[in-house]
């Protein structure tokens, strides 16, 4: 046990399953960096050096760079993985789907059923989501209620560097293909992380904190958020249950339900656009099934539906944050049946 | 030239053969409103699937395209179970559930047709990088349309493959239409100049002519089973039929299809080669048209007579858990 | 005015937008057909004969086939639609989004916000969607709550063959990127549609039924069968509206909630994938905005979530019918507060 | 070679010395923490930019990549209002909602900056289309990267521009890296026989000699106003900075950058060549430099003390309407 960065934990989690498992291989572009050039070697480790040592670890036919040719590589890692490989592809931000979507949606995702259960597809996609780096509209979205919303993808946002390392080591033994979501900005972020390689199952949230008054479901980025709020509200006599889904596909909603029956108010909080995200599903299965329990209207906080923008000044504008979460709580707590 | 064993062109005959009545009598079944879906045949391109395939072994790996049924006859597919997956059945190939456009059986290496033009060309790249970081000594073939040679995915894969040196080879089968359209519009310079530019060697051979194709699948096989990378075969071949099951095929030449199939007949072809050059007779070969008649004949009885899927199938092989 | 096809609707409106605007042109694959090829010209109009006609009228100038290579000419409609043009660029299927959806959601959707409101991109996008053809797992699907989700973009969903005509001539002329979804299963539906162009505003939802029992949303060709629902139940009792949003980018809510304030019982019919589609959008909208008014809980109409199966039978079960909405119905009317 | 006039000659340094004097500046803002974001500096491929965009008129089309002030300059864009933009600011040349990899002016010609590496050679296939369509006789450039020369989107676009025969120029920049990938290793066979290997002529030129890129470009773009389709022209260039701001570059080789700025300087070489020539005088050259060194510090300056956007601002741009 020690303290350990979200990038550390991401690392050590792919290097202690590429020790297990010599099926494990890691690829993406500059996943290690410098091929075919004058200077160092695993020059980068990935963009932002989540990858970084594991090339000199495993060596270039294992930690494999690749051309900018995302359906390429990304279909090679799916292939891969319905011929006896287990990789872990790297789609550098989660905003370049767009050129290479039909290997995850129409190939990896529905192998299985299309082909009446004989294929098995244990391909995990690593990308990076969410704004906050200023990088604009293409390398700031969230993006995974698109995954989500496609049967036979499994989707993992961890909130934590514990989080982190047990769920990717549960997505690479997971036989089916999932979807792992970085946020740029919990990169550094630190916890004691145990060293030992463990796992945390798909399909069981966390609940962070338990109280009776309101139920908060948080993804990602937003769990810490909402527990800060929780803990804010609770001095004051508003006590908050905060539910990190983990995975959005599976969800926990026995969890949220269990939740919601108690407290009869429900926020959800998404960093993703709002229109079809998470917190529409969530809201609406919650309404659909807890209906007798409510106490008060659910609400959403999620950005505007916009663009991500480049200027600091609207990017904080548009970003959900403690006071947007805040002010729903209170609302949901305050109000009058 | 390779020369094949009388034992492999015995089944070089029995394959090709076999996806000919296959393909004709899916076509009749259809017309006769027994086949639901999209349904692309094959007939005509025969040489192409087993031209390659016969130089493949079992763990080699294949990807196919939406008109996939003679790739998976000539990969080993079971025959009936694939007309039970055509007509929908629960114990066809893929249970029902995939159908024509979805037929695959990654037990013999064959991973799938595919409604996605363009799908194939990476997942082979990761068969072929599978059996690389493996070390089983296997390959991987792509089998690409004229129109499926367009798409990115596919011209990513050329790179890809060459950048990786993978075992991979493209075969792309130029049957002159995607669609309506013709690929001497669609495609602009060459598919072996493409091959060529992304650093491989590529050959255009006469698609109807198998002895040709086992020639140069054979050589492409061995380059990329040396670890000496990919490589591209580009085939002309004749379609048969129209683009699917349904379409009237206007813009087709006057006569073109007669022609087709007076002049580019690789079966006829292979019949006169092998009993011009005494390696098979008439008789034996006849024998084989028997016994494939009567398999499909067979296959179509019990794709009838097979029960549908069930309920409970509709919920199950989404994931490994249900 | 006379009877029209769903098809000849969607015909005629291109034929029309093209006689009065020489700006608008029309490309796909194949949809005049024969390119290059021996026989006929105009071969097919589409796969499904949906743009006959036109090249013969317009030249091949103006009614262009294409290579496959949806990046490349989906991407090139929006660059022309950048550039003075007004492009009607057909998806064949929205299935094959996978490969070319960068153009879509990240340049189209995009352009106007990322450049500061100085581009205009008016674009529209012509797609096929929904299960019924037996046309299996990656011909089947409808994905719209895909381009719901993305800010910048205009989805509609026309219902009828006057919807069609009326919508789609709108689209062509809306200054943003509009994706127009036509259902296979309704190119032969016919009604009676004007001869001369119309336009149908983006926004304004179409009330079908009123009654003050249960309110029903249902999209493109649920709507019919909403209908059908709703005057059965009348009969005995159980007055329902229905509301087709026609467009749920934008989305009507404001139609949405004043129903739902009166009837307080709500229905979402979406042929959708269940997760983060348009039926927990608006079930989530309206426990948001209107919960007050809840008498029961909300109900989605969806199919399971899994992949579109190829077997008519499983795919017979498998697509939301009559049956079910009428399930759905009864249910949240029945239920006691 | 074509003879340019002493004013294209003028306005060619110009522009080449202020993309330099503007990405150095640039440099140095972003190290002091001033600007936020992704900033990827072109310093060094000035030649490029310039010796193409000089050939082209003001109705002609360019799109461009993540590195892109360069070609914004080059294509005549407010260099002030790209500056504000950079810095984020409301009267940026984009209101400060797209920052450096979003620039755009249409009003120029100039289609925007792409955070989507492969995102511009299908608009600028667009772009050619209206062109055509609408008979204005303009052209449309697409500079695309060694890396971005891998995409699918780019290499379909090669295609469809050969088959739709339109006036569209790929010019591929091959910085030696695509991040820190070479593209000696990246780029399976090479960038003109991927030209040829669709049907368009293709041409490799020293990117850092105005002169060249200028040659090839006018060729290619009478081509293009001729109605004799698209072209390839493959440049070899230096990258002076990282491939964005932050990168500590420990994959160049050692010595790299110096030699790039010793033996490879676009700016250099024009001078020299001009004034041995007689074409221009070094004090008019100076006088230049002085000009637009006064230019880029008003721009800092005044990009330092302009307003950011507003609130408001937030929700507007999403739509025509809204
Ligand atoms: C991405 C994608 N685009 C379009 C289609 C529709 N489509 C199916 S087959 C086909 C033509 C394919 O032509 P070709 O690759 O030459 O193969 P062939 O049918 O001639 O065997 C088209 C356009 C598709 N299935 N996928
Ligand atoms: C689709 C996509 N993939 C990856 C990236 C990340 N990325 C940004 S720039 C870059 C390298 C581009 O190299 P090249 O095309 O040679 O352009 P250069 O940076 O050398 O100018 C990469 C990988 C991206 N922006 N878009
Ligand atoms: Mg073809
Ligand atoms: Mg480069």
């Amino acid at each position: 046990m020690s303290k350990k960065s979200f990038r550390a934990a991401v690392n050590e989690a792919l290097a202690q399953e590429m020790r297990r498992d010599p099926t494990v291989i890691v690829m993406g572009e500059d996943n290690a960096g410098g091929m075919g050039a004058p200077g160092a070697d695993d020059a980068w480790g990935g963009v932002l050096g989540v990858t970084k040592g594991l090339m000199p670890e495993f060596g270039r036919e294992r930690v494999l760079d690749t051309p900018i040719s995302e359906s390429a590589f990304i279909g090679a890692a799916v292939g891969a993985a319905a011929c006896g490989l287990r990789p872990v592809a790297e789609l550098m931000f989660v905003d370049f789907l767009g050129v290479c979507f039909d290997q995850i949606f129409n190939q990896a995702a529905k192998f299985r059923y299309m082909f009446g259960g004989k294929a098995t597809t244990p391909v995990v996609i690593r990308t990076m989501y969410g704004a906050g780096l200023r990088a604009a509209s293409q390398h700031s979205q969230c993006l995974y209620p698109i995954f989500t919303h496609i049967p036979g993808l499994k989707v993992v946002i961890p909130s934590s560097p514990y989080e982190a390392k047990g769920l990717l080591i549960e997505a690479i033994r997971d036989d089916d293909p999932v979807i792992f979501f970085e946020h740029k900005l919990l990169y550094d972020e630190e916890e004691e992380v145990p060293d030992e390689p463990y796992r945390i199952p798909f399909g069981e949230a966390n609940v962070t904190r338990e109280g009776g008054d309101v139920t908060i479901v948080a993804l990602g980025r937003m769990v810490k958020l909402a527990g800060e709020v929780a803990d804010k509200l609770l001095k004051e006599g508003i006590a908050a249950t905060v539910i990190d889904p983990r995975t959005t596909s599976p969800l926990d909603t026995a969890s949220i339900l269990d939740s919601v029956r108690e407290t009869g108010r429900l926020v959800v909080v998404d960093e993703a656009s709002p229109r079809c995200n998470l917190a529409t599903d969530i809201a609406a299965f919650a309404t659909e099934n807890a209906f007798g329990a409510l106490k008060a209207p659910i609400r959403m906080v999620s950005p505007p539906h916009t663009p991500v923008p480049f200027a600091p000044e609207l990017e904080d504008l548009y970003m959900p944050g403690a006071k947007e979460i805040e002010a729903a709580v209170r609302a949901v707590a305050d109000y009058a049946h | 030239m390779l020369q094949l064993s009388r034992d492999q062109l015995i089944l070089a005959y029995t394959r090709m053969r076999t996806i000919r009545v296959f393909e004709e009598r899916v076509h009749a079944e259809f017309g006769g409103g027994a086949i639901p879906g999209f349904v692309h045949l094959y007939a005509g391109e025969e040489a192409s699937a087993v031209g390659v395939c016969l130089n493949l072994e079992m763990k080699d790996k294949i990807a196919s395209t939406h008109r996939g049924h003679g790739h998976c006859i000539a990969k080993g597919c079971d025959v009936k179970a694939m007309m039970k997956e055509i007509y929908g059945r629960r114990d066809g190939l893929c249970g029902g559930k995939g159908g024509s456009m979805h037929i695959a059986d990654l037990s013999k290496g064959m991973m799938g047709a595919n409604g996605i033009v363009g799908g194939g060309p990476p997942l082979v790249c990761g068969a072929a990088l599978a059996a690389k970081t493996l070390k089983t000594g296997a390959v991987a073939v792509a089998f690409v349309g004229d129109g499926g040679s367009n798409q990115g995915t596919t011209l990513e894969s050329y790179n890809l493959a060459r950048v990786w040196n993978l075992p991979a080879i493209f075969v792309v089968e130029d049957n002159g239409y995607a669609e309506t359209t013709a690929s001497a519009w669609s495609v602009g310079g060459s598919q072996v100049k493409r091959a060529e530019a992304f650093g491989m060697p590529g050959v255009t051979v006469e698609g109807e002519d198998f002895f040709a194709v086992s020639d140069a699948a054979e050589e492409a096989i061995r380059r990329a089973r040396d670890g000496n990378g990919p490589s591209l075969i580009h085939l002309t071949l004749p379609r048969y039929f129209g683009h699917f099951e349904g379409d009237a095929m206007t813009y087709r030449g006057e006569g073109e299809i007669d022609s087709l199939r007076r002049d580019r007949d690789c079966l006829k072809g292979f019949r006169t080669r092998v009993t011009e050059t005494g390696l098979l007779e008439e008789g034996q070969l006849d024998g084989i048209d028997g016994e494939v008649a009567a398999l499909i004949d067979e296959a179509v009885e019990e794709a009838r007579r097979a029960p549908p899927p069930r309920r409970d199938d509709l919920l199950t092989d989404v994931y490994v858990s249900y």
